[in-house]
């Protein structure tokens, strides 16, 4: 554990990531815990031809839908919560572009679980006896489908249930709340299915709030939930959820979640939206972009104080430059 | 009394969860109901999301999501998805929880996935083509209505959201009826009522059709039958469903500080 | 949340188990963080015929065994580690009282998980094409056997692999380093198989080394993995793993760990090692019982500063007894 | 060079760890042989525990367990026995790993159950009695056999412990040899080499069956042969094994700081 896996943003998209890969995220929630710049990153790269596993679609997996670069997408949840629709995912769909194959919230971590348990297949009672389990977007003439979730007998009892695929995506962006350079992280607020992400990807880049020091996590072990071992890439990425919320650091803006949606609407809008927010070299030049007055309005969250028992530990943007220029 | 149609909706809801419950809510009115009834009269209901945020009451208006920091802010508990909506709903223990709806049908089976033009429905057409609308999906739905002990819809009455048999079943009610069910194996009962903005029905306890079992002062039988795409039978006993009390409404109101639900 | 479960240690062996019941232990290892004290306690109530769900022996078992109150127990590791043989378990199961059903270490945890889940079987690759799939000891005239764990083929690649019977005990008892009131509970070191057990049992009772204020869980709501809602009462049991460890708290007494373990290896010195180790009143007499010198010298462990975030919260005896008193 | 006959073991169980390898320990020899490895020749070896302890080194002697203090007091990572025999071991991630038994067979299978009286054994008389000892069973050992890419079985050179088929299969080498193996799926590759008190044994490419390819200074081919209990081939290639150097030794003893491995 004494290698350095921080690389900076531009590095991680151009090293692990590639057009026509299987990708997934996480948090994945709409609102909460998402590598969002992450996705920027790889719009801002071109990627293309994304296949993804998703937990639920948020701002990131929307604009990636909205400049096209969606081939395909297996989800639990494809909305933004209170904030509404996803538009730019919801164009993608409607026009055929975006291939959604249509799972629930609980189904797709047990998924991920049982790729990362690498097992053949996972059997449940969700998403059976309804259109989850009929309807394939990858088959959509077999319907009812039976290959998607295929029926299997519990050789105990004779009760019949669905069979589901593993998941087990070639790389994963996992947004957390502090990692230290060796790829120890800590999460605050729920997991979602960050944690099952992060052992059944084959290759797992972490996107931190904040950089920390390792005594942290020797204080803290049980707050480990994704150790080095798992762990390919660190990325420092400061405010990297925004324009969603990270616990213990800052609430989601508002006003730029239905603005940003608004804009994801029309690929004009979508254009737009980039010329604005799509613009910037590094961490820094991203962070200058949101700029102090957002920042400042967002970063004054209830849940600050969940942040108080590592403030000690945490890098500073200078540490952390001299981390990177150490290497 | 002042109160609007949402409103009631929430506190007809809200009315159904019993204290000592152990109760998922979900995003926007659904959580606004059941931290209704915690506040009313449910003190202890145990109330978690869909992520696995245990014992939290939102703060500051309500969250956006349901992992929000306005439900984050404090709470006892943070797990995960599989904690929440597989340990404690898909397996049958949750006793309480809410669905919200796009379109419903007779049989209590929800559609949160599409609007496909009339006659192009996957069902009817034995092929999965693109709606016309794409709507968000199933969510954490799936696991409730698959796994809770009962489970309400909370649906907007209006005729195109009732049909005889939804284009999608994106949750699954009683299926096709009876004891349609069995045939899956889910642990859960099945939905219990449909909390509408006009008045409410329950599933007939064999052929698990939903009839009309009250409705609410300022609605009217001939009114929720037009609301509804399918002939709706009406209880024997159908009854007009109190009004919001004062204390009920000033609960509603603590709980809804943004008035998401005074808007008509 | 409102509603105080904890009750006396004596309160929850009279009120939760029963003879013939099927009951689990955790954390469930040789050397670390079981609810030996609970066993103890069971012990002196005269609890017989019990059936035992077991990620691992601990001394907690290996009493119940030697006092032939262990009918049947499904297990993954039946020693103490580098301590050696379990005595008690070990004359239980060659005489014959004791039937022991065999697993290993990562298929008991899962199939609890399979039992949270509610999942008719689980399907695995462990323990297919070896003993513990064709020896049974509920059914050893049927070799190989074809039950314990029937070939299941997966839908998918037609692969084979063994399906699993879920496990869904009655009661479970799970030592805790940290619980409030309410049954909120913090462990530290690993969980082993505590959190899916705290969610597979029908009744949950937590054996918490200290009583903390709730104050703690909000400060630190990703550590608390096992949350109220599942928890039935909550009993204070002070060095409860003694002689085992207990993470943050003190150390296993590695004198007393051989010391019983020999005592246990015959029927005669179990009997006296309970005249001499399983008389006391209540967790103070227990806590008296064990005597300063010994808990000076377990509770020098270097792990100790793993306590030093949680200390505020944590609750005195007398306000522990006022608790108590004030139901 | 003064050493045991338990440290070059030890030694020669540690040699077979790469840099960089992710492995996990058990407890007493096979932990002294892993952590000796990182001391020694493989600092970025990363080692966990069967219960999920990450990054930790032993401090103040051989822990008592694999969730002793003595192993927990300088951890980066607690998590639970799924994610360490689950996700990492059973799925086939770790690179090696090291097993203990009390019996081995020639195709590498691992009895560490029971001990049966001869003729008694349960796939001789198809029943599954009672065996006359009790062993502690397979552990975490059964998902390291199943999982893990290479494996290493440390084994005392006795007679009783080297049999041509073991009572019980606690842990499936190569079954009955060949491509047995690939009728269970298993995600690992099977044992890589047996290492015991008087030399190495490795497994034939095709049969599977070990044959002695290294023996120690102090040991010699005739000695091992007397002491396996099936006609023991031997490597056109058998080397002696290079005895300890005097690093290794020093970093051998600096983690076993209670002798415990120094004991004749």
């Amino acid at each position: 554990m004494n290698k350095s896996k921080l690389i900076t943003m531009k590095e991680a998209v151009d090293k692990y990531t590639y057009d026509g890969m299987y990708f997934a995220h996480g948090g994945a929630l709409p609102v909460g815990s998402d590598c969002i710049s992450f996705f920027r990153e790889m719009v801002k790269a071109g990627r293309k031809d994304i296949d993804i596993a998703s937990n639920c679609n948020t701002q990131g997996t929307n604009l990636l839908a909205a400049v096209g670069g969606l081939k395909r997408m297996e989800v639990g949840f494809s909305g933004l919560e209170v904030y509404g629709f996803a538009n730019g995912l919801k164009r993608a769909v409607e026009s055929g572009q975006t291939i959604l194959e249509d799972y629930s919230n609980g189904s797709m971590p047990i998924r991920m679980m049982a790729g990362a348990l690498n097992w053949p297949f996972v059997p449940m009672f969700m998403n059976t006896g309804c259109d989850q389990q009929w309807a394939s977007a990858d088959d959509p003439e077999n319907y009812p489908n039976t290959k998607k979730i295929p029926e299997i007998t519990d050789p105990f009892t004779g009760k019949v249930c669905g069979a589901f695929t593993p998941i087990k995506p070639d790389v994963a962006a996992i947004h957390v709340t502090m990692a230290d350079i060796y790829g120890n992280a800590i999460m605050l607020g729920t997991e979602w299915c960050r944690y099952e992400l992060s052992r059944c990807s084959k290759k797992v880049i972490l996107c931190a709030d904040k950089i920390v020091d390792t005594g942290v996590m020797k204080q803290f072990p049980n707050l480990v939930r994704i150790p080095y071992v798992v762990v390919d890439a660190v990325v420092y990425a400061p405010y990297g959820v925004w324009p969603a919320c990270s616990t213990g650091l800052y609430d989601s803006d508002e006003e730029h979640m239905f603005y940003m949606n608004k804009m994801l609407k029309t690929e004009e809008g979508t254009q737009e939206y980039l010329q604005a927010f799509g613009q910037y070299d590094d961490v820094w030049d991203y962070v200058d972009m949101i700029g102090k007055e957002r920042i400042d309005k967002i970063s004054a969250t209830e849940t600050a104080f969940l942040m108080d028992p590592y403030r000690q530990w945490i890098k500073t943007d200078a540490e952390i430059k001299e981390l990177l220029e150490r290497r | 009394m002042e109160y609007t149609r949402q409103e009631m909706m929430a506190i007809a809801t809200g009315r159904e969860f019993k204290d000592g419950e152990l109760a998922i809510f979900g995003v926007g009115l659904s959580m606004l109901a059941g931290f209704f009834a915690q506040r009313n009269h449910a003190p202890n209901l145990m109330a978690f999301t869909e992520g696995g945020v245990y014992g939290s009451t939102p703060i500051g208006g309500l969250p956006w999501g349901i992992e929000d920091n306005r439900i984050s802010a404090n709470a006892v508990s943070f797990t995960g998805a599989i904690d929440a909506l597989g340990f404690l709903v898909a397996s049958g223990r949750v006793d309480n929880a809410v669905i919200g709806a796009a379109e419903v049908d007779k049989f209590g089976n929800v559609n949160t996935t599409g609007i496909w033009a009339p006659g192009t429905e996957p069902w009817r057409v034995g092929k999965y083509t693109l709606p016309r609308v794409r709507l968000n999906g199933s969510g954490g739905a799936n696991e409730i209505a698959v796994g809770a002990k009962k489970y309400l819809l909370m649906v907007t009455h209006e005729k195109k959201r009732f049909s005889e048999k939804v284009a999608y079943i994106s949750s699954p009610g009683y299926l096709d009826g009876g004891n349609a069910r069995e045939k899956y194996g889910f642990p859960g009962g099945g939905p219990s009522a449909m909390i509408t903005t006009l008045g409410i029905l329950r599933p007939d306890p064999v052929t698990k059709e939903f009839i009309l079992t009250g409705y609410y002062p300022f609605a009217s039988i001939e009114e929720i039958k037009e609301n509804t795409g399918w002939d709706l039978k009406v209880a024997p006993d159908v009854q007009v469903i109190p009004e919001p009390t004062a204390q009920e409404l000033e609960n509603l109101r603590a709980v809804d500080v943004t008035g998401s639900l005074r808007k008509k």
